[in-house]
Formats: C-alpha cells, structure tokens, sequence
C-alpha cells in the first residue's frame, strides 16, 4: 500500500485536471437540471465551459484606482482552490499530502479574502456591499461548518482527512449514526452558504440590492472574470465531493493502481453529481432567505452541528 | 568573566532612561532608542540562552528594594515571554528612530520608554513578590506615562489614560492581595516557596487567590470585561508604543495566569478553567464583534487584542482543564497552542500597530473612512500591514494559521475523553474559535480594503507618501517573522514546548511531532505550512503565467463601473461603517447601538423633511452597563459625603465628643 | 550632647531672623540650620545604629534609633520647606508688601515649630513629649492664621480649638499612664520616661490602660488627622502657607503618630497586642473611608492633598495596628516617604497657587504645558503619593499589606486596598484635569528658577531612590522597629 | 482547441430536450453580424439599456428570458454588469438625460462590443421623434451594429435576430 | 473642705452651661480655676507635698486669675448679644450635663476602683467637668465659650490628676500650664481678630471651609 511520490503526484494532477473541467460542467448541469424543472430548454450542460472560453479572450478592464490586489486576487482564488484539489483525497486517498480538514477551512479562507479584498479594491459601492455581506455571511457560516468538521473528526480520533475516510471505510456502522447525520446537515448547509446558492444567495440575481456573492466580481472582465467563475465553480464541487467522500467513503481508491483510480474517479463524479441535482432540485422551489435572515439559517446549522458532537458522546 | 546578562538588561535599561532624560532633543531620541534596542537585544540572548539550557538564569541583590531584596529568576517559560517582548521591543524601537510624533521625542517619553522595554522584558523573571509588583508596576505607570504623551493634541488622550490608570490599578491591587495571600501561607515572598506550599493550603485560599490574580492579571491582559481601558488607551498611545502595549504587555497578563494557575498553585479544579475558559471565549466574541464593528483603525487592533488574549486563555483554559482531569499531554498541546498564539500574535500585532501609525503618520488619520488607496501610494507599508491582516486572519502560511490550527486541535482531541464538562467546553471553544476566525477575517478584509484599498477617501491620503525606511524596517521586520515562522514553525515550536513544560511537568512525553510538519504524532492530523507554503507560490505562478500566455497583459485602466453616473467620487465608497453594519444587525442583542436620527420638516409641510441628521454609535457595552454605572455611583457617594464636613466647628467637636463617650463607655 | 545641639539648631535660625528683619537673606541662615539637623541626624542614626541609645541634655533626652529615624524626617522635610519658604514669602511680598513686616514673625515661628517637633521626638519622657506636641499646635496657629485672610482665620481657630481639646484628651491619657506607672512603684519623675514605662510596662493595671490609650489614641490622633477628630486638618492644611502645610502635613502628623507609636509598645505590653490593634483597625478603616469619600468629588487641590493625608495616617495606623517588626519598618519608611512626598506636593502646590492665584481644582488647567516644571513635580509627586514604584510608598504599602495578612487583618488589608482603588479613582480624575490638556490662552510664563525647581526635583529623585536602594536605610528601619516591638 | 474538443464530448448530451413548453426554434441561425458570432462561439452576455424608451420594448425583452422563449437555451443572457458582457442592448431614443449615462456605459463594456438597437425608436425615434428631451438616434451617438425593428418587437423576432450574433 | 472645693468645680461647670452672659462666665471660670487651685492647695497640705503646693499656686494664680482676666478681655470686647441663642437651649442643655454626669460617674469605675482612695472616689467630678466642657465646645456659638469650654475641659482633666496622684510632676506640670497658658493667649488673640474681622459672630457661622 505504498504510494510512490510519482503516482501520488499523478493523482493529484489527475484531480487537478478533473476538477478543473469537470466543475464548469457541473454548474451547467445544475442549470440544466433547474431549466427543465422549471420547463425550459436551457442551454447546454457545456455552457460555463463555453463562457470562460470566451471571456479568456476578451478584454481586461482595470478599475481606475484599484492595486495590484485586483489583479492577483483571482490568481490567488484559483491557486489556493487547485492547492486544496491538489493535496486532498477526491479521487484517491493517495493524493493526500498532510491534507486536514481545519486546514481546509483555511486555505478556503484564503481564497473568500482574496475576492472580497479585490472587491474593496475596486472602490465602489457595490464591492463594498458584497464583500461586507460575503464576509458576514461566512463568519457566521464558519462555526456550523468546524463544529461540523470537530464532529466528523472525533469517531476516527483525527482530522487527517485520509485518516477519516480509512477508518470510517473499516467502520462502516460509523456511517450512519445521528451524529454524523447532524453533522453531514450542518455540513451542507454551510456549503450551499459558501458557495453563494439559494436560499442564502442568488446566483443568477441581477439586482444590486440582494445580490452578495455576484455584487464582488463586478469589475471583473476578461480572463479575470473566467479565472473567478472557474475558481469559484472548482470551490463548489471541491466541497460536494469533500462532502461526497466523507458521507459515502466507499469508492475511493485507497491503494494503488489505475483501476482503482477510475473507480474512484467515477465514484467521486457520480457522488458530485449527485449532490449537484440534489442542490438543483432543491433550488427550484426554494426564495432568497433575506439578508438577515441568513443568521438564523446559519445559528441552525451550528446548533445541528454541536448537536453532533454533543449526541456523539452521549451515544458512546 | 560571565555578564549576567538579567543584570545587563537592567541596566542597560537604566542607562537608557538616563540618556534619554539628559541630553538634547536630537541626541535623545536615537540613545534612548539604542539603548532599548541594546536591552532587547540583551534580554532576547538571555531567553534565547534559557531556552535552550537546562538551567534558569539568576539575578540576586539585597542592596536594591528596601526591606525585601531584588530577585531575578529566568525560567524556560518566563524566557519565551522575554523573547517574544524583546522581539517586539527592537522593531518598535527601530520604528521609533523613524517615527515623528511631536509627544514621544519629549524627555518624559524619552526617560520612560527605556524603562517600559526594560520592565517588559524583566517580568516575567521576577521571582518574589516585592520584585514582581515593583517591575510590574513600573511598567504600568512607563506605559501609562507613554500613553499619556500626546495628551496635548487630543483630549481623549487623557481619558484614555484615565481609564488605563484606574483599571490596571484595580488590577495592580488584587494581584498584590492575591499574590500577599499566597506568600502569607508560604511564610515566604519568593514564589519558589509558594510552589512548594501551594498544594497544602486550604482550598478557600487557593481559589481566592488564583481568582484575584486572574482578575488582576485579566486587567493588564484586557480580558472582558476588564478589557474597557484597552481599545481607549492602545489607539492613544503613539505607534511603537501602542505596538509594545498591545504586542508585549499584554501577554504578561497571560504569563501570570498561567504562572499562577499553572505554575504556582499547579493547576486547580475544573472549574477554575471552565471559569478561564468562559472568560477567554467572552473576550474573543467581544473582542472580534467589536473589532469586526469598529472604524478607526486602531481601536480596531486594540479590540482584535482582546479577541486574541481570549483565543490564548481559551488555550491556557483548555490547558488547565485538561490537567485537572488527567490529560497531561492534551494539556501540553493546548499550552503549547495558547503560547505559540502569543507569540505569533506578538508579531503579527506589532506589525500591524507599526505599520498602522506609519499610515497614520502619513495621513494624519487613523478613521478608516479618511484613509484609503495607500497601497500603491506607500507600497512598502501597505504590504506589510496586508501580511500582517492575513497573518491574523490565520490565513496560511503565515503563522497565524500554525498557531490556531494547533488550539483547534487541542480541543478536538479534549473530545472522545468522557469527562462532561470537556464534552461541553470543547465543542463551544470549537465554535467560539470559528466564530472569532471568521470575524476576524472580516475585520480585517474591512481594515485592508477600507483602508489601503480602492481610492483615496481623503485629501491626505491621497497626497501620502511612503515613510522613513527606518519605519518600515521595523515593521517589515516583524512581518518577515510572520512569514518566516508561518512557512517554518519548527523554528520556534520547541522552544515553545520546552517552556511549557516547565509548567506541566517536563516527564510528559512530546505529543507534536517534529521537522516541517505540524502537528500531532499517530496521524491524529498535521499541517505542512512549509509544503502549503510552496505549493502557493508555485500554483500562483503557472497559473499567473498561464494567464499571460492566453492572453497578453494588455489592461485597459477605466473608470469602475458606477450605473452609469455622471461622478464617481470617493464618498461613494462602501465606508468602514457600512462594511460592518450586517455584523452589528446581526448581533444587535450584543453591542446594542445607539441611533439617533435629528429630522427637521419644511414649515410648509410636515412630510418633507428639510435636513436629516443620522448619528449612530457603538459604546461597549460593559463600559456603559457597568463602569459607567460604578463610576457614577461613586461620585454620588461621594458628593453626598460631601455634606457631612458642612464647615461647622460644632459639628466637628460633636465627632470629638461622641468618640470621647464612646470610647468612656466602652473601656471605662 | 549631639542631640541638645541638634534640638537647639533651629532655635539659632529664629533667633537669627529675629535679629535681622530687614534683610531677606537671613532666611538663609534657617536653612542651614535646618540642613544641619539633617546631616547630624544621619550621623545620630548611624551611630544609634552601631553603638546604641545616646542621652542628652541630663536624661531629658534620649535618642534611640526611632527617634534618630523621626529627626530624620524632620531635617529632611524641614530643609525643603524652609528652603522653598523663602521662595514662598517672595511671592507674598510681592503681592502683598503689608506682608513684609510678618517676615520676622514667620521666620520665627516656623523654627520654633521645628524645634518644638524635634523636642517631641528626642524627649525622654512622655509629658515632655506632650507638652512639646502642644507646644506645636501653639505655634502653628499662627503660621496657619499667617495670611490673616477671613479663611486663614477661621481655620486656625478650628484648629487650635479642635487640636486642644485633642491635645488635652491627650494629656488625660498621659495622666492615666502616669496613675498606673506610680502604681508599680516608679519614682514620680522619671515614672514617664520611655525606658521606665517599658520596663515595668508588663506590670500596668489592663483595664486603666486600655482607657488610657483609647484617649491617647483619640487625643494625638487627632493630631495626626485620624478620624472622628481630623476635621481641622484640610482647613488648616488648605490656609497655610505652602511650607507650613508641608511641614504640618509631612512631619507634624507623624510626629504625633510618633506619640502613638510609643504608647501602643506600653500598651501592647501591658494588655496584649490584640486591643491596641483592635483600636487602631478602626480609626484606620475610618480615616480611610473618610478619605475615600471626599476624595471623589474634592474641588480643591490643597483639601485633595489634605485629604490624601488622612488616607495615608489610616494606612499607617493600619500598619501600626498590624505591630509585627515589618509592619513597623514599613510604617516608618511610609512616614518618611510620606512626608517627603506630600512636603514636596504641597511645596509645588504652594508655587501653582502663587503662579494661577486659585486652589480650585476646575480654574486650572494644561499645568504639564503651561508650567511643565511644576506641573511635572505635581504630577510625579502624585504618583509617588499614590504608591507607584519607583518611590518609597510603593514599598511600604506593600510591605503593610503583608504585615497585615500575616497577623490576620488581611479583611483590613483588602478594605485599605479598596480605598486606594477609589482614591487612585478620584486623583487621577482631579490630576487629569489640572495637568493634561492643551493651553489654550497660549500666554507666555515664566519658570520656577532654579533654586526652587532644584529642592523639589532632588527631593522626588531621593524618594525613588529610597524606594529603590535598601541599603543602608532597612538596618535604620528594622533598629527603630525593634525599638517599639518587643 | 481543449475546449472545443470537450464541446464534442458534451455533445452526447445536445439531443437531450426534456419535455418542455418552450416554443421551438428552428435549428438554423438567421446569418447575422459575422465578426460578433465567430467572437462569441455560443455565448453572449448583454447590458440592456433604456435610453429613454416607453417600456414597451422592456416587456418584450422580459417575455424573451421567460420559459416560452427561453433565449437562455442559446446562450444568451442579460448581465447586471457591463464588464461581464458582450455589449448593449439599447431600447427607446436617446434622451439627453441618458446620453452621458449611455456613453459610460459602452466604455464600460469590454472591447470588441457590439451594440443592438432595439425596436423603433430606438432606430430613428419613433413618435417621439422631435421631442424636446430626445437627443437623437442611438446610431446618431453609437455605432449600431444589429438593428430589431419593431414597436414593439416581438421576442421571437428579437431572439431569431439575436441568434445571429451567437451564431447558434 | 477637699470635697466642697471639688463638689464647686462640678458646680461652677454646670453654671457654665447655665449662664449666657459673658461675665458671669468668667467669673464662674474664675471660681472654678479657685476651687481647683484649693483642691490642690489641700491636697498638698495634706500630703505634706511641696511641689504640689507649688503647683496649686501656679494653678490658682493662672486659672483663677489670669485667665479670667484675658477672658474678660475678650469678653469685653464682643457685644453682649443675647440675640445669638445657644445652639442647645439651656433646660436642654442641664439635662444633658446631668446625663454627662452620670455617664462620667459610670465610667470613670475604672479610675476609681483602680485608684481605691477616698480622695480617688471624687476622680469622677473631674471627668464629669471634662464632659460639660466639652458638651459647652459643641453646644455653643460665642468664641468665648469655646475658650471657656476648652477651660472646663483642662481643669476637669487637672481635676483628676490632683485626686488620683496627687498632680504631675511639677515641672511637667509648669510645662504643661506654660502650654495651656499660651493656647489661652493664643485662643485671645484668635478671638479679638475675629471680633475685629467679623463682629459678635457664631463661630458656627464659620463654614466658608468645607468641602
């Protein structure tokens, strides 16, 4: 069960590549999906892949008095994402490199900051706007989503993400117990709310008022804007197949092998798949919570999680 | 011959005040300066000479402190806190050389700031009673008289001070009852002995005093709520010393926390730190709420202070918590997480209270809402105060991130233990943790983005340059740790176990294991900051490169987008006030603002409104609830004191006479 | 015969100024005698130190090491005040020059004053001792009366009235002692002296003895400005001359702490320490809470000095009442501390009325800018008072605190502590207002010269050096507490 | 490229039509601005922007983006921000009070754009042709490169001539 | 003879409190200041004491002369100003000093048990003086019954070291009465300055010092 550092190195490129392609296509999906709900055709599912096409291209627009944070902000977004697809089990245990899931968190973090302080860097209203309410909405998200993590954590002793999905692989009875129900609820609350869906944000709102997420990539254009939307899609089906692994663990590739490999890279597609239409459906019939309204959804989240911790150790 | 170097500090110290109160205003400055440079310099060998011996470093004279003796003592853990505050103290003074402020080059300020480097540095190796308050109380009265400086300019100043005196004064009086407490049982002022005799006293005895002394030690620390003269007196304060104040002092209140509770007494119930515990997560919520709502720029480090002292007492509670029920090596984690975090909050905080004033000086401002556009108009210190918001912002691989990913650690492991009040604490740290990290990280996306992104919101800040490189030499110093300790915390980690295990027993084995990695050993989890770290730098760079293969870098600089509007100025900026406005409706319940909406109508009718004036503003809430509420109380007390003394000579003989009858009764 | 010549030293500076009213200069000459007293006090102590009890002028006089320690106190401050005293009249002259015929008078009467405190303090026996206490409140009255306004003059009576019904109660506790010493056979004049009272102390009817030092305790303390009697204190305090307050605020309430000290040895002999500490406990709290209380709102700095004594007379009594060796040393060195400090505050205070013309505390303002040398000294001094290292009060206070603890009186020690607290409160509020702020009226002042900055300055220096140098001041300390502790 | 080959491989999914109750289009794309639709490869974002119209048009645009029409299925979309788009899609005639704000607005849109006028006044007026507030043409202040007659328009035609600039 | 002059003492504080007139107090102060010198007189005749005997003349001629005379100096002075009522009514005020003196006798058990002589047992007259004088200080407004007061105050205390041992030592006792003799001087000068500055006053009326 040894990796090598040049197959570990491959399945991180692998999950690079993968991830890379495979989110943009996601989101068409979703939007697919909800197009035919709602009865309509819809563009195809390879309409994001289409859009970033085009937008690499077209021209970059600076705005008058922003600094270099403007123009690094979604280099950085992409890196920290492709970082965190690199060094974390999506399709393999192998590609693990220390990879923790409170680190997750963090290197998460790094890119949420990167466009919110590139929103402020623009000097307008609107990215002001945003940036306060993506920032808020996070802080608030951000105790539901680690009291959430600490629960998942504590069965297998460990954060090591690897070291979760293995045990909880010999541990099946693990899988279905209320804790880690509660958890895995407050879990996915928390990434409806980080990667701006409904109810907690519109993706497709154009109203200035009521957007949060959309009101901070305003200024962007250009390949920019197609790094942004890239990134933020890859953030989006990095945390579904996170989600994935840690909730069905079975698939994963925990030696290996390119068999095993395929398997895994299947496994995770269909579980991100999966939660996509999930998440999908789910929208259709769903509002925008308020703004303020936010906070309840979120301090629910976090008293399902701590909920969590707390049942773990009464049941044991 | 061997120097002893506590000696040395001292007098180099001295030797500073000296020169900087007898000679001449150019001179002063830079000897005065230099010489708190060489006492740092001399305190961080000798705690860097600690830290990596066995033995503790011995100061002793019967000659100095009246009646009682000047003992000196330097310990593995007494030693970080000396290095932490040396490090901090040779940036500030470095940052001094450079800093103009009219009130710091004055004698006075010249003469104490020595003295202030001095006594931080000596604290912590103070070994009996006498030595300890004399040094901490000088301490408190240099800072007190360094944040006093300015008091010319602003009127605030001496509020500032005001409430500063007060509060470390109570503060100064409850160690003093405490520690008096402890030596009376000891029959002994050297806390060598108390140790010896800690664990035979009477349990009233032990929990009054580890509970004066945590309110005293509190106070200095800016624990909520005895954190009220905190966000006043460290945005007072002109920047190093606001750096040294909110980098270095204030760790000494959680050095004598964990010295008293750790050390002296050897860990109490579990209550006690249930009790620390709260504190820590009331003053972090506090703490960041505040910050996270807070538009001037230096009452917001002050405040994110409070939110980082909590983090640490969240760690030194865990810590003693799990003491209390068996956990030695949890307990080491958590102690080593709660120093490591004050250690790296020293530089990160130093860094950005330098690197604020350096803004400050430039602008003449420290409202976030007049600042702004000054990274590309002072590229230097705005990247320097950038690393050091995300350093705080725990934002890897800077060292911010090491050191509160190893608390959350400490409490994920508290957790499988079947103790119920670790099962409670642990997963609220957890939350209290997250909760504060992601204010934090607004706070301070607000700080970078109002105030040295976007456009300028001033006319000051617009014409600002970049400052004295000594200036930014002393802050980047700082940063450069920041970045240096984040990619390699190896560096500094075992010396951070070693000094605590000289509180928690030094048989307990290593639980962290070593090199690059951090972490715990048997795969529990472990970072690679170092390999995070590259990977960074790395993918930033194929991906920066990919961009400009696909596209050349032809940006066209336009006017942002403002719907079309003819003018698109500054005052159409999100401001400070609005970028934390959700986070005060959110918790409304807590900071409780005051609004106050003056609207005067047209006489022609009553329903339109001619002008329209908002004031809305955000007290903390402790001070309104409950120093407010004291302070009033007393004057109200003491003006009708005031009419007992009417003048009248009658009077005054009836007090006479009554004590005469009393005392011909009682004894006659 | 060194303690007659340092009794009669101040004498030579009256007489001096007597013989030579016109000329201003003759002040000098008090000075140096004063300064004279000093330095052979410090001689005295030394040699009290290493060779032991010195006797004088026929066994009137006696010199151990308390007494050398208290001629210390009263060299020191007397230095000071007599010096800055000169200063002090200058400025009255000036403004008022019917005042230049009061010169002699003043001159006269501030060193028999100090002649009559250092009677007090190297008197052999106890009603020498008394008759020299009141001997003081004789000759202050008109030194509190000197500016012969309608306040000055309704101070001194308030003072001389309220200090000689004390004085007298005094006096009756003296008798009582006296009753009980013939009792156990003491021959009748030397039945008053210090040794013969200790010696046969243990031999003393309790229950007189009790009454008499409930007496003492009332009478001298009033003196000393404890409550229920203290009442004259911040009038008279607030009408003197600057260096009449310095000396009656730094050494005269000591002097008559002095008193107190000796009784309670006799006392404590006799019927056990806990009744004298159970009496002292008392007007301890009491002064303290007095002090508190009016602190918070005083509008007057020269009463907000005032009052800062009565504070620290109960922490001093509180120390007395504590009775172990340290707590004594700690005493003394508080009463040194004290009265250097609180001489030098109401020096400098003297030279800020001089300069602004009112004591309130609201009519001034931005000292520390307008007047940085005074208003440094003011503000040092107010530290130094209010107990911050480095001066010497810092050290005693919390040497006090430890004392009480150790013999139980620690509730006592916290309830001081608390006063402090609010106290530090109330000062700083009121130092605040005077020192900080910026100067308005942007006009342009003159300093202090020199030779009157210099005594202060040098005097807050030896302060934070005596809080700082143990050598060779704790051997003087712990000799003069072993005097009245056993 | 990479992209177009993944288009390919997408392709399995272009027969999919879910029952729907969008009108068909036919498959054919009515030969539009060539330049623009080889530009944009399927996809196209536009700001639209009332110069001074009577909201006849805006209704007609609205209809356009609802189920029936459904122009998304084209990739067509109407952007909040004109960086994120393609260009303008202008209704009404210009009025002097949206002249400035119209200008802004095209500089604001990254370059090459394409500018749509849509319906008639928006082409030469209208009846509001001569009014004291009109300033002009859109083409008298911008170059027009697709012009949608009709008063209003309907969403068909204004879809079927949209499809040009997607060139789907 | 002892306890008449003794019993006199006691009287003529009493009547102090009684009169309102300033010279029939000093003459009262000046029958007191006899009675105290006899007492001293007898007692040193009696003890075959010859300072004592020294000590009744300084007392006899200091407070049965002097004094009084300064004090009428004083009183001279002032205008007699029967307008300014005392600030306890005079029934009032002989019900205190009975009060007083029963709580002096009460309390002086002490002294007198410890003293165990007959001449010790009238010890508590002096104290009971003591009490009235300072019921006087209190309870009156004139400058010159305060100085009255604080006469009755040392003489009661006089009073007592007479019966209980026989008086001081004379030289302490000539210090002490050189020291209660200038207070006296002191006391007048004070009072004629206030008379000169503020009239027939209440010294309660004294209140611009205060808080």
């Amino acid at each position: 069960m040894h990796w090598t550092l040049l197959s570990r190195l491959s399945i991180s490129t692998l999950q690079i590549v993968g991830i890379a392609v495979g989110s943009p296509l996601l989101l068409g999906l979703m939007r697919k999906i909800r197009c035919r709900i709602e009865g309509r055709v819809g563009p195809p599912i390879a309409q994001p892949l289409i859009e970033i096409r085009k937008l690499a291209k077209r021209e970059r627009i600076r705005p008058e008095y922003s600094s270099w944070i403007f123009t690094v902000a979604p280099i950085v977004l992409v890196a920290t994402t492709l970082i965190l697809v690199a060094i974390t089990p999506i399709f393999s245990t192998g590609s693990s490199w220390s990879a923790d899931l409170f680190a997750v968190v963090f290197l998460l973090l790094i890119g949420s900051v990167s466009v919110a302080l590139s929103a402020l860097d623009t000097g307008t209203a609107f990215g002001g706007m945003g940036a306060s309410r993506a920032m808020t909405v996070g802080a608030l998200a951000e105790p539901a989503l680690l009291v959430a993590l600490l629960a998942l954590s504590v069965p297998a002793g460990s954060s090591n993400i690897t070291t979760i999905l293995v045990r909880s692989l010999y541990n099946p009875e693990w899988l279905v117990t209320p804790e880690r129900l509660l958890a895995l609820a407050a879990f996915l609350i928390v990434i409806v709310a980080e990667s701006g869906r409904l109810p907690v944000d519109n993706p497709t709102t154009h109203l200035e008022l009521t957007m949060i997420h959309e009101a901070m990539i305003l200024e962007y254009s250009g390949i920019d804007l197609a790094l942004v939307k890239l990134g933020e899609s890859m953030r989006l089906v990095f945390m579904l197949a996170l989600f994935g692994n840690l909730f069905i663990p079975w698939g994963i590739a925990t030696r290996p092998g390119p068999i095993y490999l395929v398997i895994g890279m299947l496994s995770t597609a269909a579980k991100v798949v999966g939660l996509g239409t999930l998440i999908a459906t789910v929208e259709v019939g769903m509002a925008k919570l308020r703004l303020f309204r936010v906070p309840e959804l979120m301090a629910g989240a976090f008293v399902l999680s701590v909920l969590a911790v707390v049942s773990s150790l009464v049941v044991r | 011959m061997k120097i002893n170097l506590l000696a040395l500090t001292s007098i180099l110290g001295m030797a500073g005040a000296i020169a900087g109160a007898i000679t001449t205003q150019k001179l002063r400055k830079w000897l005065s300066s230099l010489f708190g440079i060489a006492t740092c310099v001399s305190g961080l060998v000798a705690a860097i000479e600690v830290l990596h011996s066995n033995h503790p470093m011995i100061f002793q004279s019967n000659k100095i402190l009246v009646l009682s003796g000047y003992s000196l003592q330097l310990d593995r853990f007494g030693a970080l806190f000396v290095a932490s505050g040396a490090v901090v103290g040779i940036a500030s003074m470095i940052f001094r050389l450079g800093y103009s402020g009219h009130g710091l080059a004055s004698r006075t300020a010249s003469f104490v700031l020595p003295l202030f480097v001095m006594t931080l540095l000596l604290v912590p190796a103070a070994t009996n009673v006498t030595t300890f308050l004399f040094l901490w109380e000088i301490m408190a009265i240099a800072s007190l008289l360094l944040v006093l400086v300015d008091h010319r300019k602003r009127p605030e100043v001496s509020n500032a001070g005001q409430w500063y005196g007060v509060m470390t004064h109570l503060g100064a009086a409850s160690i003093l009852i405490g520690f008096v407490l402890l030596a009376i049982y000891a029959k002994s002022q050297s806390f060598a002995s108390m140790e010896a005799t800690a664990h035979h006293l009477p349990s009233w005895v032990r929990t009054s005093s580890f509970f004066l002394l945590l309110i005293g030690f509190g106070s200095k620390a800016g624990l909520v709520p005895l954190h009220v003269w905190l966000p006043k007196a460290h945005p007072e304060a002109p920047g190093p010393v606001s750096a040294l104040m909110s980098a270095a002092m204030v760790n000494l209140g959680l050095y004598g926390v964990v010295r008293v509770g750790l050390g002296i007494l050897g860990g109490g119930p579990t209550w006690w730190w249930l009790t620390v515990m709260a504190l820590g997560a009331l003053s972090a919520m506090f703490g960041s709420l505040h910050s996270a709502t807070s538009t001037d720029l230096k009452r917001l480090l002050a405040y994110s202070t409070t939110d980082n002292i909590g983090l640490m007492f969240l760690g030194v509670g865990a810590a003693g918590l799990f003491q209390s029920t068996g956990h030695q090596s949890l307990a080491l984690i958590a102690l080593v997480a709660a120093l490591l975090h004050m250690a790296f909050h020293a530089l990160f905080k130093g860094s950005l209270f330098l690197s604020a004033s350096s803004l400050q000086q430039a602008t003449g401002s420290r409202d976030l809402d007049s600042l702004g556009g000054l990274l590309s108009k002072m590229p230097v210190t705005g990247t320097i105060f950038l690393i050091g918001s995300l350093s705080i912002a725990a934002l890897p691989p800077l060292c911010g991130f090491v050191s509160e990913w190893l608390l959350l650690q400490s409490m994920l492991h508290g957790l499988p233990s079947s103790n119920p009040s670790l099962a409670i604490a642990m997963p609220v740290g957890v939350g209290v943790l997250a909760l504060t990290g992601g204010l934090t990280a607004l706070t301070f996306v607000k700080a970078v983005g109002i105030g040295i992104l976007g456009q300028a919101r001033s006319k000051p800040a617009n014409d600002a340059h970049e400052v004295r490189p000594t200036m930014w030499v002393g802050a980047g110093l700082l940063s450069a740790m920041c970045f240096l300790f984040g990619v390699a915390p190896f560096l500094v980690i075992p010396s951070v176990i070693n000094s605590s295990k000289e509180l928690i027993g030094t048989n307990v084995a290593n639980p962290l294991v070593g090199g690059w990695q951090v972490g715990l050993l048997g795969n529990q989890g472990a970072i690679e900051p170092g390999l995070l770290a590259f990977l960074i730098v790395v993918f930033v760079a194929i991906i920066g490169g990919l961009r400009k293969l696909i596209q050349a870098p032809s940006v066209r600089r336009a006017e942002a987008w403002g719907c079309g509007r003819e003018t698109q100025t500054s005052r159409m900026e999100y401001t400070a006030t609005s970028f934390g406005e959700p986070v005060v409706r959110v918790f409304e319940d807590v900071l409780s603002p005051s609004h106050n909406l003056d609207a005067s109508q047209l006489s022609e009718s009553r329903y339109y409104v001619e002008a329209a004036h908002f004031h809305t503003s955000l007290d903390d809430a402790f001070e309104r609830r409950l120093y407010r509420q004291a302070a009033a109380g007393l004057r109200w007390w003491g003006s009708n004191a005031r009419r007992l003394p009417n003048g009248s000579i009658h009077r005054y003989l009836m007090f006479g006479m009554v004590a005469l009858v009393v005392v011909l009764v009682a004894l006659g | 015969m060194v303690p007659l010549v340092i009794l009669i030293a101040p004498l030579l500076g009256g007489v001096s100024s007597l013989l030579f009213k016109k000329d201003a200069r003759v002040a000098w000459i008090s000075v140096a005698a004063n300064a004279f007293v000093l330095a052979a006090s410090i001689w005295l102590a030394f040699h009290v130190v290493t060779r032991g009890v010195v006797s004088g002028a026929g066994g009137l006089l006696r010199v151990d090491a308390l007494s050398a320690f208290m001629v210390i106190v009263i060299g020191a401050i007397s230095l000071m005040a007599s010096w800055l005293g000169i200063s002090t009249m200058a400025h009255e002259v000036e403004s008022n020059p019917h005042q230049q015929a009061h010169r002699a008078t003043y001159g006269v009467l501030v060193q028999l004053f100090i002649f009559a405190m250092l009677l007090a303090v190297l008197a052999a026996n106890v009603a020498v001792m008394w008759v020299a206490v009141e001997a003081t409140t004789v000759v202050t009255t008109f030194l509190v009366g000197h500016h012969r306004t309608k306040g000055a003059l309704e101070a001194s009576w308030k003072y001389i009235v309220i200090c000689s019904v004390g004085i007298a109660l005094a006096f009756f506790g003296t008798v009582l002692v006296y009753l009980c010493a013939l009792r156990v056979g003491g021959h009748s004049a030397a039945a008053l002296n210090w040794t013969s009272l200790i010696s046969v102390a243990r031999h003393l009817d309790p229950s007189v003895m009790r009454l008499g030092f409930g007496l003492v305790v009332l009478g001298y303390g009033t003196k000393v400005g404890l409550v229920p009697m203290h009442s004259w204190l911040p009038d008279a305090h607030s009408q003197a001359p600057a260096p009449i307050s310095a000396l009656m605020s730094g050494v005269l309430i000591t002097v008559a702490f002095y008193a107190i000290l000796r009784f309670k040895a006799i006392v404590d002999l006799a019927v056990g320490p806990n009744f004298s500490r159970t009496l002292l406990v008392i007007v301890a709290l009491l002064s303290l809470a007095l002090a508190a209380s009016l602190l918070i709102t005083q509008h007057d700095y020269k009463r907000m000095l005032a009052y800062h004594s009565i504070e620290h007379m109960g922490l001093i009594a509180l120390g007395a009442a504590a009775g172990i060796p340290l707590a004594i040393a700690a005493v003394l060195l508080h009463i040194l501390g004290h009265g250097l400090a609180k001489s030098i505050l109401f020096l400098a205070s003297g030279e800020i009325m001089a300069a602004e013309g009112t004591t309130e505390i609201s009519e001034v303002h931005a000292l520390l800018e307008r007047r940085p040398v005074l208003g440094g000294v003011f503000g040092v001094g107010l530290i130094a008072l209010l107990g911050l290292p480095p001066f010497s009060l810092f050290s005693s206070e919390l040497l006090m605190a430890r004392a009480e603890f150790q013999v139980g009186l620690g509730w006592a020690a916290i309830a001081s502590i608390v006063a402090m607290v609010v106290i530090f409160f109330a000062v700083v509020g009121h130092a605040r207002h005077m020192l900080l702020g910026s100067n308005i009226s942007n006009e342009v002042l003159n300093r202090p010269p020199n030779w009157v900055s210099g005594p202060l300055v040098s005097g807050l220096v030896i302060l934070a050096l005596i809080g700082v140098l143990a050598w060779p001041l704790s051997s003087l300390l712990n000799a003069a507490a072993h005097v009245v502790t056993t | 490229m990479m992209f177009l080959s993944i288009e390919r491989i997408t392709g399995i999914f272009k027969d999919f039509r879910p029952k729907s109750i969008s009108v068909p289009f036919p498959s054919e794309v009515t030969p539009g601005v060539q330049e623009a639709s080889r530009r944009n490869r399927g996809s196209l974002q536009l700001r639209h922007l009332d110069a001074g119209s009577c909201n006849g048009c805006e209704m007609e645009i609205a209809s356009m983006t609802s189920p029936i029409y459904d122009v998304e299925r084209f990739g067509i979309k109407l952007e909040a921000s004109p960086r994120h788009c393609d260009g303008l899609l202008v209704t009404g005639p210009v009025t002097r009070n949206m002249s400035g704000p119209l200008l802004k607005t095209y500089e604001a849109v990254p370059q090459p754009r394409v500018v749509v006028a849509l319906g008639d006044c928006a082409l030469d007026c209208g009846v509001f042709k001569g009014a004291y507030g009109v300033e002009g043409t859109l083409g008298d202040i911008l170059p027009v490169d697709l012009e949608i007659p009709g008063c209003p328009p309907e969403p068909a035609s204004i879809i079927t001539a949209l499809r040009g600039l997607v060139g789907r | 003879m002892l306890s008449l002059a003794v019993g006199s003492v006691l009287v003529c504080a009493i009547i102090a409190i009684w009169v309102s007139s300033t010279r029939l107090l000093i003459r009262v102060l000046a029958t007191q200041g006899l009675a105290l010198g006899i007492v001293a007189l007898v007692l040193g005749m009696h003890e075959r004491d010859l300072s004592l005997a020294a000590t009744a003349v300084v007392v006899l001629a200091l407070k049965g002369v002097f004094m009084p005379l300064m004090l009428s100096k004083v009183g001279s002075r002032s205008l007699n100003n029967l307008g300014l009522k005392p600030l306890v009514n005079i029934p009032a005020s002989l019900a205190a000093s009975a009060v007083l003196i029963v709580l002096a006798f009460g309390s002086s058990r002490v002294i007198t048990s410890f003293v165990d002589t007959p001449i010790g047992s009238l010890a508590p007259v002096g104290v009971a003086t003591l009490l009235i004088g300072f019921f006087v200080l209190v309870a009156r407004r004139r400058p010159v019954f305060q100085m009255a007061g604080l006469m009755l105050v040392d003489n009661g205390i006089d009073l007592v070291a007479f019966l209980c041992s026989a008086g001081v030592p004379f030289l302490i006792e000539l210090g002490v009465s050189l020291d209660v003799l200038l207070a006296v001087v002191v006391l007048m000068v004070l009072a004629q300055r206030l008379a000169t500055e503020f009239g027939d006053l209440d010294v309660g009326d004294l209140r611009e010092l205060h808080d």
